[in-house]
């Protein structure tokens, strides 16, 4: 199980032959992803660490069964590369890279939707389903494999958790980085759904910040939820109206507080750390408590 | 980045949309000519990054050419809203029948842009009542078509001719919106004037992701001198009331660590996020600029994924180097990629780090003297 | 039941307080349609015919539950008329106007097809159910309730060929008219798998022309039909490669020529009338075989 | 309405597609001068609306400017496909190391634009066999991605620089399909010369009905010079060879007047659809035309519907007096809105009508001395 990547992820990296795109290929054939093919429009026929590289992604998808995507393209030209997986027919796409125009990630997200297509960022450090598949750019040591699904916002941070969950001895499912961006392709909500149906999952850690209302609607979820949930949220500190780096993290309009996020997530059964390294111990709670 | 109002403005007049008669200017003299030129009561317009320049007394009016001069002389150079008034803007004063507010920005629970309105423009939105807002999201791939327009003035209480100019300004804000990959496109307030809606005020802020496709565009830089020094470095930053500077990889873990500062009671100087793979030069000159506000201690955080442990000594080594030793006491959280480099590359310099961030925020916090006793 | 519009259609008018809008609503009325509301920009707040005059659709469908639209605007305004028309929730479009540019009819029923609206037209003399509702130009008179179902691609063709059906004594369930142009929002096979489907339908009659490959088409689906189906085709007398006022009736490339065209339906078990009076004779011979 | 061959390139250019160097010329010596201007053998090409045209001797070669304007000569004011040329291009000859085809059209069962193209390029499309045809329906919402270029170039078995100036130009071509309302864009051949894919032939035929948005665009008149007389009168006319003239209203009422005509043996002048609603005035004109053409005899077939019958009447009766009576024999057929006041009027002026179609095209055979005995 594990939800959206697993042992039978076969990826193609779109920018392959670039300097991320190359030492990412390096790092998760390391780690066992099925890496199965690169595109770099106009360099088909060369080979990056043993991987064929060609000029359009249907190539790798007739050829290699390729049905997830990565892409490491600079950020002008990320648009029509996520318009080439998802028109190639790629059912997973992950983009790491940061600065994005926000209307382009608008626009890749509508033709996603459209068909059918589940996208994971853009500015995302990826996802790792441990032991079977790790797409994007966490450094592999931090995952161990186990039942409690991530699902985080930001990037370090959620390293920083999984690493505390990893060697509290528990391990993850899946840990999933929706991305730091204004518009991402998942919600909170999207990725609750799919570890509640995860066989695998036993416990959802959620790491979220402040800024926006998506804790807040994903409190609503939890409410209803069967697994526990365990949240830590950046941004107590953060004073309001300051810009603290993610576009995403503005206080607008007294929603989207700490204070707010906190409550609606208590209320709704979730278990918040106040310290990062205080989610291990919460998980401890809460799996004892509910089962 | 956000466009000065008379920025703005010229996009508006650009696409089609009425705004008032009137120009930028610089010195008492030429608001004084402008306001000549236009040969009737002025309204003279701070021209700095903030909303509601009104109330904290921004915005003034003149009669006269001569009266315009003084005001403008008041204006030009003063602190409104702790920004300087560089420019104002002197325009024809409009004869008001009725404010709105007209204003198109991202949904983000949605994921698409959203246009929003209210009859009862030219105050705060923030303080407008839910039931008084009218919210049409647009969908990207289609656009906003005529009849959205039409269906925003229904919803306002317009028709005839006034539903029909405010429905054609939507349209044209939305052309503008989508042009110049806008963030956020506004005007309030929109006045109805007589027979015509014009744009009394308007805002555009651009993505700032988006600026490589706009090299048309002027460049407008908002923030303290230190915030633009370390924004010209390519990093995130924002100066904040304490002492103990911070720098971090991630915005998250960046907040994050803010907060367990804050937790063990210190009292955090800024944010500085140096992001995913920064180099070790821009990492250097960062940390230099932090030193420079005399904080009473630092905290490096990092947790190594992109960003190199071995890049982040290297930095700091060379800071070390370059100032003969740190003013400051530097506390250096460590781990992750090439962890093993880089703490031997601290050693090799007198260094040390901490692998747990708890313990080194602690630290810090007692360094600086703060703190729970 | 018949198919598309019956007694429970409730019609707001784009383009009333125009001529043509004008006086075919007056058409509509009289024959019995249940027009609720009209549309012109500007204009809200008018009467015509006793018909209350809006500036949105929006308002139509929400005062008066309108659920069908037909657009009597000229051709530079039907793409903003027909997408404000399906944005709005109608779910019948009919689109009267002829000259409409035929990338924006692509557009029209791209945006139809994503929000499952039934669009006829552009240039379409409408869809009449007999007795229950009539939506377009069409004279009243042709119509008489009854059992054949009509679909057609050309106008005034369809009114000789329905006139003769009902002279006839049969009378027809749904008279659908396509429209002329080279994109139009339904295809013969649409409209036979409905009447197929539709009760009161007993035999189809369809009338094709030269030109694209739509009568071979529907040919294919025709094989696989329980009802009857008489066909007639205009073009026998065409010479190759002359455009015959249809955009849709150039002969291109060996295909859609009245040969193959005749061909498919026969094989398909159509019967083809030589004559466009000689169809009440063929349905009359096709109802007495197959029933 | 098509655009010439020279029309068509100027629009490639401003797209920043590669044509060949060169320019239009109306007379021999305006030839010779842009030969000697390019300095190198040139090919002089026809200007006329019709393909094929090196089959039939439209493009000739010439290695110097004399003999430039020597087959310019030939070609200016002759006919090739019974088309007069009045002006050639000029254009520098290429080396040609491949011919592709490549063109955007749309495809009516779809309902979307799509690509076609082909490595077999340079002679007629229709002649290249199915599975040398790459075949890409392109989504009208989302457009042509720079993704699709590619897969068309791969499918052609072009990689590299060649690929990637191909799907470049696939590019430029669907945006000037979009941008000029296109029903067909194309170039063939598409030339690979060295390291270089030149459009060495380019068309662009414009949907009629799109025209009112692009008065920009030259109008390029098509046709017979009568065709052209009733298409200024806004009507559906095309030409044929016999000699019962014939007008109807609605193409497809009019293709089947012309079948049931033919069934009876009689050989039809024209196809003149007078469309839904013409008035008095055209369709008076329309016949007079028709008229003009000394048929045998002619036959106005009308079921009325938006068209009304006292319109018909009125412009029959209207050319009836102004030629002092019909020089040839008129049959009438009249149903439909206002039947009633259309037989009246026709009556008050001494013409009768058929209620019934096969009668009336019955009768106008036999009137016309042809038919089945």
């Amino acid at each position: 199980m594990a939800i959206i990547v697993d042992e039978k992820t076969k990826l193609v990296v779109q920018g392959i032959t670039g300097n991320q795109g190359n030492f990412h290929t390096r790092q998760m054939l390391d780690y066992g992803t099925r890496v199965v093919a690169g595109v770099t429009p106009g360099r088909g026929g060369a080979e990056v660490h043993g991987v064929p590289v060609y000029d359009t992604v249907q190539e790798a998808v007739d050829k290699h069964g390729a049905n997830a995507s990565v892409i490491f393209v600079p950020a002008p030209g990320v648009r029509d590369a996520a318009f080439e997986a998802i028109g190639s027919g790629i059912k997973t796409l992950v983009i790491v890279t940061e600065h994005v125009p926000v209307q382009d990630a608008m626009a890749i997200v509508a033709y996603a939707g459209e068909r059918g297509v589940t996208v994971i960022g853009p500015n995302t450090y990826g996802i790792c389903s441990p032991g079977k598949c790790k797409i994007g750019i966490p450094p592999n040591v931090i995952f161990k494999p186990g039942h409690v699904g991530v699902v985080a916002r930001s990037g370090t941070l959620s390293y920083e958790i999984t690493a505390a969950i990893s060697n509290a001895g528990f391990g993850e499912s899946t840990v999933v980085g929706m991305g730091g961006d204004r518009v991402v392709g998942l919600t909170f909500i999207d990725v609750l759904k799919m570890f509640e149906r995860d066989a695998e999952t036993e416990a959802v850690t959620l790491v979220g910040e402040i800024g926006g209302t998506a804790e807040e609607e994903a409190a609503e979820f939890i409410k209803g939820m069967q697994k526990p949930v365990v949240a830590f949220l950046a941004g107590r500190a953060a004073p309001p109206g300051k810009r603290m780096g993610h576009a995403g993290a503005i206080i607008e309009r007294g929603r989207g507080t700490f204070e707010s996020k906190v409550q609606a997530l208590e209320a709704a059964g979730a278990l918040v750390a106040k310290l990062p390294w205080e989610v291990p111990d919460l998980l401890r709670k809460a799996l004892g408590g509910k089962r | 980045m956000k466009l000065y109002e008379y920025m703005a403005k010229s996009t508006f007049a650009s696409a089609g949309i009425r705004i008032p008669q009137g120009r930028v200017a610089s010195t008492p003299e030429e608001a004084e000519a402008i306001a000549r030129e236009l040969g009737r009561p002025v309204a003279i317009k701070s021209q700095i990054l903030a909303g509601a320049r009104g109330k904290a007394g921004g915005i003034k009016f003149a009669d006269t050419p001569a009266e315009a001069a003084a005001r403008a002389s008041e204006l030009l150079g003063s602190e409104i809203r702790d920004l300087r008034v560089e420019k104002v803007l002197v325009e024809e004063k409009l004869s008001i029948d009725k404010e709105l507010y007209l204003g198109i920005t991202i949904d983000k629970a949605l994921k698409r842009p959203v246009v929003i309105a209210t009859a009862e423009g030219g105050i705060n939105i923030e303080d407008v009542p839910e039931k008084s807002i009218v919210r049409l999201p647009v969908d990207i791939v289609w656009g906003l078509l005529p009849y959205h327009g039409w269906q925003v003035a229904r919803r306002l209480g317009l028709g005839g001719k006034i539903g029909s100019q405010l429905a054609d300004i939507l349209q044209k804000m939305y052309k503008l919106f989508r042009a110049y990959d806008a963030e956020l496109i506004e005007s309030n307030p929109l006045v109805i004037s007589g027979e015509n809606v014009i744009a009394a005020d308007a805002r555009l802020n651009v993505d700032d992701d988006s600026l490589f496709r706009h090299q048309d565009l002027p460049r407008v830089e908002e923030g303290t001198p230190l915030e633009r020094r370390v924004h010209e470095l390519g990093l995130a930053f924002v100066q904040l009331d304490g002492d103990i500077a911070v720098m971090a990889n991630g915005a998250g873990i960046t907040m994050a660590t803010l907060d367990v500062l804050q937790y063990y009671g210190g009292r955090p100087a800024n944010f500085l996020d140096a992001g995913g793979g920064a180099a070790v030069e821009p990492t250097a000159r960062a940390i230099e600029v932090l030193l420079s506000t005399n904080p009473k201690a630092m905290l490096i955080n990092i947790f190594g994924g992109i960003t190199r442990c071995d890049d982040v000594a290297n930095a700091l080594v060379q800071v070390q180097e370059k100032m003969g030793g740190f003013p400051v006491p530097v506390v250096i959280r460590l781990v992750g990629t090439n962890e093993k480099e880089g703490l031997q590359i601290l050693q090799e310099h007198g260094l040390t780090a901490y692998r747990d961030m708890g313990e080194a925020a602690r630290k810090v916090v007692e360094l600086a003297g703060e703190g729970r006793s």
